[in-house]
């Protein structure tokens, strides 16, 4: 198994580590197979229900999992921050995998589920302000990851 | 990395470092005598010569005749001879009864057999890892063919109570197979008195070299080849011998034989000291294995709310090698089947650590795992969303 | 005996003498560098990147992707794959063509085969030991499943046209291996262009070491393992990888690569002048292989009236090594099979010496079988029964 | 392969080596098999048919053959040397193997084919003083050796 710096650099000095008071989202995602879980909390701004216009302005994470997970949840944080909701739900784990220059194979469908536990903080934030229509249309975390 | 370079190798169960008399022992053979054994000339006299002897000291160390071993690449080949040659040399009974904590090299070869109408029975183990007896003497009856169950667990340590086995097996005339890949080397073992049927070792996890392993087959067990050719090794083991491995391995034994009794004891002492030591500096950790009945370099052990192929990682940044059965480390998605099949939850098999002790450590070794460790998990949990302080 | 020490080694197709290069690239693995590939700690590690680039070693000199390697533990084990995995792997096509010259490694397991309801043919080959095309053309048949013929032999050195061979095979989408392991690192292959499916060779037939060797296998190509267990070598061959004889196996390719042309040429010359002499200075002497198409280091004759044991026993007394396809220098009872298949009466077959001369022979080694080879072939022909003078 | 000393001194220097004129019998022996063949030649003193007074007087032998035959016919040579007929009828394989402490097994009933060639030889010579009678009753060489 070879993980690549970027990987090892997420995995030691992870950003974005912790919970966050007050939350406006929290989501987590967990592979049970694998081990890993996730969880998000976000902040979003403004209290806009335009997923154009409201911004994710402050993200934390902790995670159990192995040195990808890490790496996957760091990146993933700081890939969001500061990004529209709508940017942020058109993330994919492959744009997170190629931020961190690639995973191993193995790893790619396991440890790879920071992008789907943000959208969870997302369609919580979304039930939180009544959006519930909006909330479904969001992917989030695979059936058998929750 | 610079650290790199002298890591602290606390992974003696995966592989353990070659001894310097050893690769002596071996380095003659490779330009200065270089023979094939089979040739009838002065070279391959010697070469011939060498393997005889070699045969003999890895017989001195198990008890048995020397024309009852088998040399073979390594653990892995071992074991499918003795299963596959098994199965391929008769035709009459249908059934394999393994154990659910094997090493892959028994358990997918028992698998693959399913292939060719085998019948496969897996026996659970306890919470300790030891299996279920009651369950082997209920399923070995007439039509079991083998029985093969390892002599202890690669991941922890824990020692089976194959003399038991064996009776049971005996009973009904089936062939009795042992891993003991983890063993040989490490604790007494009389082929003879234990009236084992077949038993597999591998060189390099009792400091001999890689590529090199044998199989014991008592006088009398009937099995087919792996691989044919040639009239090597008693017309069972094709192929030109590798003999410095052979020589490699022999040595192995010998010294193995000498120092065993001695280094089974620093050993326990080494391993049980540096558990001490995490137990009292690191809270909610849990051993896996037997107490008693476990190798005695082998510590296997699972930290709560963290995963194991982290805590691997930050270790491998201090310099320190080792390893877990988290499912990250593995070729497969799982976490260690070993672990699991003991009844250990998920989340704790995914959290394990396993330090193997070796010939080759010292208690300098096992302060630097105690000085690190508690540091690693402290910050772990710190991000671990299952932690609450 | 003092002569014994320092034998004058002519028997380079029975195995080669491990380069000293060789020796050096592995020595750091044993000790130094312990780590298990499997492991993801920096012992680990270190092991992975080493195996991967002999892996890139070995492809080169191939001229195939490193994927499609798998190293195993000898020549004898890669036929046995190619063969029983092949097989093992499909259930369509139950016929295997093989020659008559094939070496144990392949002929026995084709044979074995059998047993799982494969029909086998052997295709003859001439005088030269050139397999039979027109023969081959007429076996290969829509339920062919592997044709399996060799690179070289390795008593005739007879090099086979296997170009014409793979366009015989592939119009009948039959599977098509071949023992390389005369071949490799000895004369060039390019397996891309041969358009060849499997290849195996073996690491002391060419200045590695003995205990390893390698399986090319095509892209797309369907095998079962012969050794289940680990995911090692991309789940096709589980067990500890090998590691120093890996390295070794991929220093000896990389010097391969680089002196192969010369070495060839060099080769030559030596046997040539060799077997000038000899046939001067030894009546009744006939060369046994292809006049041309035959390995540059491989010289093989009869010496009629007398036995070829008898002379290979005074050469060893005088210091020299060599080879015979005598019954008495094999582990059966019959003379060499190769030499009877290419229509050598047997009486000139009991009479053959093989010398195979390699990369640390000089003119002194050759000129002393000049030396004394008339002088022991006149005293054995003054006491055969066969011998008028 | 591994000769003993006394294969490897016996085919250093074999003893008897060679033919006699004027034989009183000629005995061969051989596997095509195994490739080895030996010729005996005899000469018998006092020239009797009593079994138990004619000795073997003189022997000489040829061989084509492994280390081991040369040694066998060497060996065998000179324990049939000066003893009588009925002495030699008696000898077996083994005693010439043993008094070459031991051959490798694979060269046991392929290359010990001395004592035979050299009872061939006795056959020859009861036929030519006209005991055939007696002849046929000598093993000699096995049916699938000559
Ligand atoms: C218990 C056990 N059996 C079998 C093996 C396989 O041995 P090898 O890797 O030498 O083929 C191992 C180690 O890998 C082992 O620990
Ligand atoms: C042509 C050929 N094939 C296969 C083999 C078997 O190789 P190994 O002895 O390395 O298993 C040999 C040599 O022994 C050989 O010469």
């Amino acid at each position: 198994m070879q993980y690549s710096q970027k990987v090892m650099d997420h995995f030691m000095n992870p950003r974005n580590v912790g919970e966050i008071e007050n939350p406006d989202g929290i989501g987590t995602c967990g592979n049970p197979v694998c081990g890993d879980l996730m969880t998000f909390h976000i902040k979003v701004e403004p209290h806009s229900d335009d997923l154009n216009a409201a911004r994710i302005s402050q993200i934390r994470f902790k995670t159990f999992g192995c040195g990808a997970a890490i790496a996957v949840a760091s990146m993933a944080s700081e890939m969001a921050q500061g990004k529209t909701l709508s940017e942020v739900i058109q993330m994919s784990r492959d744009d997170v995998a190629n931020s961190l220059d690639g995973l191993p194979p193995i790893k790619m469908h396991c440890s790879n589920i920071g992008v789907q536990a943000i959208q969870e903080a997302i369609k919580d934030y979304l039930k939180r302000i009544g959006r519930q229509d909006l909330a479904v249309k969001v992917k989030g975390c695979p059936k058998e990851s929750h | 990395m610079a650290r790199e370079e002298k890591c602290i190798y606390l992974d003696n169960n995966a592989t353990t470092p070659t001894d310097p008399r050893v690769l002596d022992a071996m380095l003659p053979y490779f330009h200065t005598m270089p023979g094939n054994p089979s040739s009838i000339h002065a070279a391959g006299r010697k070469a011939r010569q060498a393997v005889d002897s070699a045969r003999g000291r890895v017989s001195a160390l198990l008890g048995c005749r020397s024309d009852e071993i088998y040399f073979t690449s390594g653990g892995t080949e071992s074991d499918n001879i003795a299963i596959k040659g098994t199965c391929f040399a008769q035709e009459e009974r249908k059934k394999i009864i393994t154990s659910s904590i094997e090493h892959h090299a028994v358990l997918t070869v028992c698998e693959y057999m399913q292939k060719f109408g085998y019948e496969l029975v897996k026996v659970p183990v306890d919470r300790h890892g030891i299996v279920d007896l009651d369950f082997l003497n209920r399923a070995v009856d007439d039509h079991t063919l083998l029985v093969s169950i390892m002599h202890a667990n690669n991941e922890t340590g824990t020692i089976e109570p194959i003399q038991k086995i064996i009776e049971i097996t005996r009973r009904h005339g089936a062939i009795f197979h042992t891993d003991a890949v983890q063993t040989v080397g490490k604790i007494p073992i009389d082929t003879n008195a234990l009236m084992v049927d077949m038993l597999s070792l591998s060189g390099h996890k009792f400091y001999g070299p890689k590529g090199i392993g044998a199989l014991y087959v008592r006088r009398g067990i009937r099995f087919d080849p792996l691989a044919h050719g040639g009239h090597h090794e008693r017309s069972k083991r094709a192929g030109t011998e590798n003999v410095p491995g052979i020589i490699g391995l022999g040595e192995a034994c010998a010294i193995a034989l000498n120092e065993m009794t001695a280094e089974e004891l620093r050993l326990k002492a080494l391993r049980d000291r540096l558990w001490q030591s995490i137990w009292e500096k690191i809270p909610k950790v849990s051993l896996n294995g037997h107490p008693t009945e476990r190798l005695s370099g082998t510590l296997n052990f699972s930290v709560e709310y963290v995963e194991g192929e982290s805590m691997l990682l930050k270790l491998d940044l201090e310099g320190i090698c080792a390893s877990s059965g988290s499912a990250c480390t593995s070729g497969s998605l799982e976490a260690s089947h070993v672990l699991v099949a003991m009844g250990i939850p998920h989340a704790l098999a995914h959290g394990s650590l396993r330090f193997s002790l070796g010939r080759f450590n010292t208690e300098k070794d096992t302060d630097a795992v105690i000085n690190v460790l508690p540091g690693i998990v402290e910050k772990l949990r710190e991000i671990s969303p299952l932690y609450q302080r």
